[in-house]
């Protein structure tokens, strides 16, 4: 009995505490994230954004939330039905669960895998699925195309971003993104290094979560918000869910990869009071507050120019970077043993 | 209370999956892409031999071997769906049955 | 002897004659008249060298004369190796005898594709006279098979009617029977270790292996005899086959069964030979009254003179199984005799054959009248067929008789009663062309034999009467060989009796 | 092991890739309409992988052991290298007239070529897989190149799906051998099954690798595809699979039965009995009824694969010997058919009927003769060359005394001659229809080149059959 | 093994809790919602008309491409990944190696480049 207890039901509950105590606060931030959104956005365009719902506007996630919750969901007569639900479950589910490998402070990491980078590669991969299941779903032509257009950029973009991460593997010389970040402390953080690839990395991010300047897929003066047109209520609010939390995600790699994840800037006396995990919250958020400000100021990208930064501009330039890194560590005889 | 997953384990799922594999390629009579992704789960079980193999006797070839292996599915994945979208180009149809032009 | 390999000459000046026609060009009819000239002076060259041969064969010997050694499959040691003895030197100047008088005789029945007919007929010339020349198993073989390529083409391209069908059928009933005795040619390479015929002859097969290599090469040569049953493609064949055709296919390719007979069957597979003779007679015997009989009931002259070449083959095979000299010497002399003889009726019925194209025998009636001088050739080669003294078929047919009486009474008999079934269906069919009344138009109309008609038919009537009248300027040669060979079979037959039967 | 890395050996291969992906470049960066001056390069470039092949080191091992030069992978190789330069300028003219010329062709040609030529010296599970789905996937890609023709896509896609399912079957058999033996490179399976640990696992092994080799030569019961192939795929490409590939595939078998498989030889051998009996069987009696000439080549491929197993079936040296003295004549007498077949066009429109050979003799003198001797040779009638592949492969087999399979195999032989007649019956027998157009001047060349192989072999057979016994002798002494 | 997979045990606890999570927002908006469908409400929309087909129909072939690219780049990377880690221990073999493999893959690129495979429209 007590085997039970002390081998399995007790080690089982720390882990689901550990998780819902990653999940709860995401979902918060994500909720606060969409306030965020508006409200810079609003103060760019000289607009007050949300201002009714509670003190300055700070209920109003809440209140969307209980709005999209308490609507119908509607399911198209024509729609393969469980593609359809599934669809932005699955999106959701993806969003959350790349936070199992992400180390908000020195040990703070649900599952401190050896193949953080791998996994978190492998679960951004997946996201094509919940979109291609939605556009193919709805059976709409315009969720379809959106549908279309949106995996075929996210999949283009997935290729930079993986030849990118190489970069910064060679100079870490682990997949675990502890140790990444552990790697930083040592010398700079990887964005001098590899500036020109964490510029990428970034925009990369941008087009992979089909954000501004890049939403294409669900420009919605000209697909009618692509491929989730036909979702409503709470199916709907699982894709809007799952795209703010792989926002997140994005930025927390951004952070891990390149700016020294829970890092403090200078390994002085004043910053390193600040515990670990503000220092990541501060990065995350400067990387989200980018994210925001690329929508305010950048006019959305045509589709084939969209292609073809991916391909033509990105592919062959981190390809580059990446000979010109192995080569540069190996032959300093700087590479990580 | 826990049971030990073995090289067995492994090489029954494998058989299972390459069974199911082929059948899926033999009984399927409706569509292409179910062949090819019936090809594509017979080299699954292929890959998950040669891992648990490879694991089992500590000798890192059968990983070597496949890596090459999901490079090559990959190529062969590439290719069969080119030829896949040029036929369905040319007879508007991609069932099984509609592969009919030869006979003899 | 001169060291001029004078048997590979004689084998392959045909080929180069042919080749030369292939490079013929020109227009149509030029083309065709060079072609004719040219073939007619090589195969006329081929036999003025083969009777070189002849003259310079040492009677006295059984040993392989003319012999030639090349190296050739060296990894296998099989060698290019080519020799005569007497059994084979008459088929030799046999086959270089009658091209030239089939090149002849096709001068203006074959009008088409000039070109193509004659190099068809030199390489068969080739290949016939390099298969009696042949001294190594393998060699035989390809020699023996290669006559199937240009006999296709001849019978299928300018053949009758159901050629295609007649030309189908020969091809894939003799390649059936050689294949299997390619198996038993290559057996005997392995056992024996060697491809020489005179080395295999001289190696003791053992009991069990003789009898199956017995029977693979049974099915080749009998197919190619033909014994009966598997004599059906031999109408076929020669009723559609044209004139020169049926002559070469009577004249020379039956032989080359019976000769198969005699150098692998007889020396090589002694006890299987002794213990098979009774299947041969029988078949033999069956061919000559069935196919006599038949014989008497066609209507078309080319099938009944087949039917005739089965029945004198039956003869034949009895003959060469009987295993004494006479019915040995007898049954090579036979053969000889009946590929004139029926050579020589093809190409009588090719005589009228170009004149009325039919060979109904009911169409024609009472040429005696109109061509006296064809009358007369037919009827000499007619007698010849039929068996009467003073012509060649006498002495082939009295000899085998003579011969198997020794061994076989009954045997003796019943092939006697073939001459008797043969000299009715051959007087019937003379009777029924020659004499009666002329009555029908056309058949008024027919000319006698031209010129050069008798110029090819001359030579045969002269060649005819001189192995009747004097047949001892062909026995001679052919005598020790025979004599040799039949020694050689008792010795082995001997030798394999002296065995405790446990060792069989 | 780095250190030992002699790149030299392999110097056919690299070249030829190093080759293919230049004259891509070439192709693509210049202007205008490259297939012609692509497609002669990389018939040069066949022909110096050829020298290469000749002149290079024998027996040697490179890359850890897993790839091998001998005696017997160059006789293969410089058949692969002729087979595939023949049917590529073969078909140079005839994409031109068919308008679907593009460079891209040859380079998938010349990749084919190198992945055979990989095959050709496998030694290891590895580079085997690796170069036979270097092949597969290029003729996958060639039989569907004339995109906008149904028949050809389909062939290509039933090509691609049961090619797939054999690459799936034989790697299956390689994961299991791999488990059971613990290594992958042939002279290790060699030494664990030569020690007496080879268990159930190999044999399961053994048989799917042979399954999905037996694929790979089109040899029964296997051969389903074939024929579809055969007939829908653009004919310089049917003449390409009729040829290099069984080459190819034909040689690897060999060396994994007489190499790694060796000890295990009165296991498979009733099975290779067994698929070469059932091949020529099928050969033989299935090609009757064809009336398009692809598909006849096809079954008359079948056949003939039949024929080159009986050689392994036999499973010693003379075996090894006759099956590439048989593979070296066959290349000959299906090159030769084939620019007979390439030829065939009314009006350059192409055509595949074999009644519309009628007459041809009177048409075409020249190529008729040549296509008789072609057929006549195939049926195996001496004094061609055809007939002493036959003889050699029979000479083996009733050596080893099995007997069995070279009745049935003379006897099927006897069936294909019927069909090999029949075309010449109606190149002869039958009245002309039309006159093709004039074939090329290279395919007409190749045509004689080809005729008077399979018509002189018979004078001068000395050198190939000295090479072939070096390439069998050679493929018995398993080095270190 | 076993360390192995208590390792990955809370991902695995991780996603089924996701799967709950999502399951039960989706389910309990479900039940909770009040729910009215009728015909139009349910139909596609397209921009105010009945929907003229199906609209799983052919589209643009460049998605194939697209994809078919995707595959092969991105397992370039699956051999990159384990490349670039050990790159300090397999030293220079294994990078020239690699930069012939991927210039292998430039060729193939440079290939696809020129022939326009790359261009959207």
């Amino acid at each position: 009995m007590t085997e039970l207890w002390e081998g399995y039901i007790w080690p089982g509950a720390i882990i689901i505490a550990q998780i819902l105590a990653i999940v709860l606060p995401i979902l918060v931030a994500v909720a606060y994230l969409t306030y965020a959104e508006r409200k810079v956005i609003g103060a760019m365009q000289l607009r007050r954004g949300p201002n009714v719902v509670g003190p300055f506007g700070l209920l109003q996630p809440l209140a969307d939330g209980a709005k999209l919750f308490l609507k119908e969901t509607v399911i198209p007569t024509g729609a393969s039905r469980a593609v359809f639900v599934l669809a932005p479950m699955l999106t959701f589910i993806l969003a959350l669960i790349g936070w199992a490998v992400i180390p908000f402070n020195e040990g703070w990491v649900l599952a401190d895998i050896n193949v953080g980078v791998l996994y978190l590669f492998a679960v951004s991969s997946l996201g094509v699925y919940g979109i291609i299941m939605a556009g193919w779903g709805s059976n709409s032509k315009y969720a379809f195309l959106g549908g279309m257009r949106s995996s075929a950029q996210m999949v283009s973009y997935e290729v930079s971003i993986g030849l990118i991460i190489i970069s910064v593997l060679l100079t870490a010389g682990t997949l675990n993104l502890s140790a990444i970040v552990e790697a930083q402390r040592e010398g700079l953080w990887y964005f001098i290094p590899h500036f020109p690839m964490f510029i990428l990395f970034f925009i990369s991010a941008l087009a992979e979560t089909n954000r501004h300047p890049f939403d294409l897929p669900e420009a919605e003066a000209e697909l009618v918000s692509g491929y989730n047109v036909e979702y409503s209520s709470m199916t709907f609010a699982l894709f809007f869910l799952g795209e703010y939390a792989n926002m997140i995600l994005m930025s927390g790699m951004v952070t891990i990869l390149f700016l020294g994840g829970w890092l403090a800037p200078f390994e002085v006396a004043p910053f390193t009071w600040v515990p670990g995990v503000v220092w990541f919250a501060l990065k995350v958020a400067l990387c989200l507050f980018v994210f925001i400000w690329a929508r305010a100021a950048f006019p959305r990208y045509r589709y084939d120019q969209l292609m073809r930064l991916g391909w033509k501009v990105f592919l062959p330039f981190s390809g580059i970077w990446v000979v010109l890194t192995a080569g540069f560590l190996l032959f300093t005889d700087q590479l990580p043993k | 209370m826990m049971m030990a997953v073995g090289l067995s384990h492994y090489l029954t799922v494998a058989a299972i999956l390459f069974t199911l594999g082929v059948f899926g390629i033999f009984l399927n009579r409706k569509n292409v892409i179910i062949i090819l992704m019936s090809v594509e789960l017979m080299l699954l079980a292929v890959n998950i031999n040669l891992v648990a193999f490879s694991a089992f006797l500590g000798d890192l070839v059968g990983q070597v071997f496949t890596m090459f292996v999901l490079t090559v599915a990959a190529a062969e994945a590439a290719i069969g769906l080119a030829i896949v979208v040029v036929f369905f180009r040319n007879r508007g149809s991609i069932e099984v049955e509609d592969i009919n032009q030869m006979k003899g | 002897m001169t060291d001029l390999p004078l048997l590979t000459i004689i084998t392959f000046l045909p080929l180069v004659g042919a080749g030369f026609i292939l490079f013929v060009r020109g227009e149509e009819a030029q083309v065709a008249a060079n072609a004719r000239n040219v073939a007619l002076l090589t195969s006329v060259a081929t036999f003025i060298l083969s009777l070189f041969l002849w003259f310079g064969f040492d009677n006295t010997t059984a040993e392989y004369q003319f012999t030639e050694q090349q190296e050739w499959l060296p990894a296998f040691n099989i060698g290019y190796s080519m020799g005569i003895d007497g059994i084979s030197l008459f088929f030799v100047l046999l086959s270089t005898f009658l091209t030239p008088i089939c090149i002849l005789s096709s001068w203006e029945a074959v009008t088409k594709r000039v070109k193509e007919y004659m190099i068809a007929f030199l390489v068969l010339e080739t290949m016939m006279v390099g298969m009696f020349c042949a001294l190594d198993a393998f060699l035989f073989y390809i020699f023996f098979e290669g006559v199937l390529i240009p006999m296709f083409i001849i019978i299928g391209v300018w053949g009758g009617a159901r050629r295609v069908y007649a030309a189908f059928k020969f091809f894939l009933y003799t390649l059936l029977g050689s294949v299997l005795m390619l198996l038993a040619f290559l057996t005997m390479y392995f056992t024996a270790g060697t491809s020489d015929i005179a080395s295999l002859m001289a190696y003791d097969f053992a009991y069990g292996m003789q009898i199956w290599l017995w029977l693979a090469i049974f099915a080749s040569f009998a197919v190619k005899v033909p014994m009966w049953p598997v004599h059906t493609w031999l109408p076929d064949a020669h009723v559609e086959a044209p004139t020169a055709g049926s002559v070469i296919l009577a004249g020379v390719l039956l032989k080359m069964g019976g000769y198969g007979f005699l150098r692998f069957s007889v020396p090589m597979l002694p006890e299987a030979t002794e213990a098979f003779t009774p299947l041969v007679y029988t078949l033999s015997v069956v061919a000559i009254v069935y196919t006599s009989m038949v014989a008497l009931v066609q209507n078309d002259m080319k099938k009944m003179i087949a039917y005739s070449s089965v029945a004198h083959m039956g003869m034949v095979t009895i003959g060469i199984f009987a295993l004494t000299q006479q019915a040995v010497e007898g049954a090579i002399f036979q053969m000889l005799s009946h590929g004139i003889v029926s050579g020589a009726l093809f190409l009588c019925v090719g005589v009228v054959y170009d004149r009325l194209h039919t060979r109904e025998i009911a169409r024609y009636g009472g040429l005696a009248n109109n061509m006296p001088r064809y009358a007369l050739v037919f009827m000499i080669f007619m007698l010849a067929s039929v068996g009467l003294p003073g012509t060649s078929g006498f002495v082939g047919e009295f000899l085998i008789i003579l011969g198997v009486f020794q061994v076989n009474t009954w045997v003796a008999l019943l092939a006697a009663t073939g001459l008797i079934l043969g000299a009715m269906y051959m007087l019937w069919l003379y009777r029924q062309v020659i004499f009666g009344k002329l009555e029908k138009d056309d058949v008024k109309a027919m000319l006698d034999l031209s010129k050069r008609e008798i110029a090819i038919l001359a030579p045969l009537v002269v060649l005819v009467l001189w192995m009747g009248i004097y047949p001892a300027s062909f026995l001679d040669p052919m005598s020790v060989a025979v004599e040799n060979l039949i020694t050689n079979y008792q010795v082995a037959l001997e030798a394999a009796g002296s065995q405790p039967l446990a060792a069989r | 092991m780095t250190s030992a890395l002699n790149l030299g050996a392999a110097l056919p291969e690299i070249f030829l890739a190093v080759a293919g992906m230049a004259l891509l470049m070439y192709g693509v960066f210049r202007k205008g309409d490259t297939t012609t001056s692509v497609g002669w390069m990389t018939v040069i470039a066949f022909i110096v992988a050829a020298i290469f092949v000749v002149t290079g080191e024998t027996n040697q091992l490179v890359f850890g052991g897993s790839f091998i030069t001998d005696s017997f992978s160059a006789f293969a190789k410089v058949l692969i290298l002729a087979g595939g330069a023949f049917t590529l300028i073969m078909a140079l003219q005839w994409l031109k007239a068919e308008k679907i010329a593009r460079f891209e062709f040859c380079i998938i040609m010349l990749f084919a070529t190198t992945g055979m030529l990989m095959m050709a010296s496998a030694n290891d599970l590895i580079s085997f897989y690796l170069g036979l789905e270097l092949q597969s996937l290029s003729a996958y890609v060639i039989a569907a190149f004339n995109r906008d023709n149904l028949r050809s896509t389909e062939a290509g896609l039933k090509y691609f799906v049961l090619g797939a399912v054999a690459s799936g079957l034989l790697l299956y058999g390689m994961s299991m051998l791999y488990g059971f033996t613990g290594t992958t490179t042939f002279a290790g399976i060699a030494e664990v099954i030569g020690a007496g640990h080879a268990g159930t696992g190999v044999l399961v092994g053994l048989v799917f690798i042979l399954a999905g080799l037996s694929f790979k030569v089109s040899a029964a019961p296997f051969h389903m595809w074939t024929p579809d192939v055969y007939e829908g795929a653009p004919t310089p490409v049917t003449a390409f699979f009729a040829i290099a590939p069984k080459v190819a595939a034909l040689a690897l078998m060999a060396r994994v039965l007489m190499g790694p498989f060796y000890e295990m030889a009165d296991q498979w051998q009733q099975v290779v009995w067994l698929v070469a009996a059932l091949s020529m069987f099928i050969g033989g009696f299935a090609a009757i009824t064809q009336t398009n000439i692809k598909r006849l080549m096809a079954y008359s491929s079948i056949g003939h694969v039949g024929y080159a197993l009986i050689g392994l079936a036999v499973a010693d040296e003379q075996g090894v010997r006759g099956m590439l003295i048989y593979l070296a004549i066959y290349l000959f007498m299906n090159v030769g058919t084939f620019a007979v077949i390439l030829s065939m066009r009314f009006k350059g429109r192409a055509t595949e009927q074999i009644s519309d050979l009628s007459g041809l003799s009177k048409t075409h003198p020249v190529m008729a003769l040549w296509l008789a001797i072609f057929m006549f040779s195939m049926a195996g009638i001496p004094p061609l060359a055809g007939f002493f592949g036959k003889l050699y492969v029979f000479l083996a087999a009733v050596q080893a005394e099995l007997y069995g399979l070279a009745v049935i195999g003379v006897l099927t032989s006897v069936v294909a001659a019927f069909y090999y007649l029949r075309i010449i019956k109606v190149m002869y027998f039958d009245e002309p229809v039309e006159a093709f157009d004039r074939p090329s001047r290279a395919t007409s060349a190749i045509l004689g080149i080809c005729g008077l192989f399979v018509t002189l072999f018979i004078v001068y057979p000395a050198p190939i059959l000295a090479a072939a016994s070096a390439a069998a002798a050679s493929l018995f002494q398993m080095p270190g | 093994m076993e360390d192995l997979l208590r390792e990955y045990l809370p991902i695995l606890i991780f996603i089924g809790i996701a799967v709950v999570v999502s399951a039960v927002a989706v389910g309990a908006s479900y039940i909770v919602a009040p729910q009215h469908p009728d015909v139009e409400k349910d139909s596609a929309y397209e921009c105010g008309f009945e929907a003229f087909d199906d609209a799983r129909s052919r589209f643009e072939v460049r998605y194939y491409l697209v994809a078919i690219l995707f595959i092969i780049f991105d397992l370039e990377i699956a051999f990159l990944f384990p490349w670039a880690v050990s790159l300090g221990a397999t030293g220079e073999f294994a990078f020239w190696s690699m930069m012939v493999f991927l210039g292998v893959l430039t060729i193939g690129f440079i290939y696809e480049w020129r022939k326009g495979a790359l261009e959207w429209e």
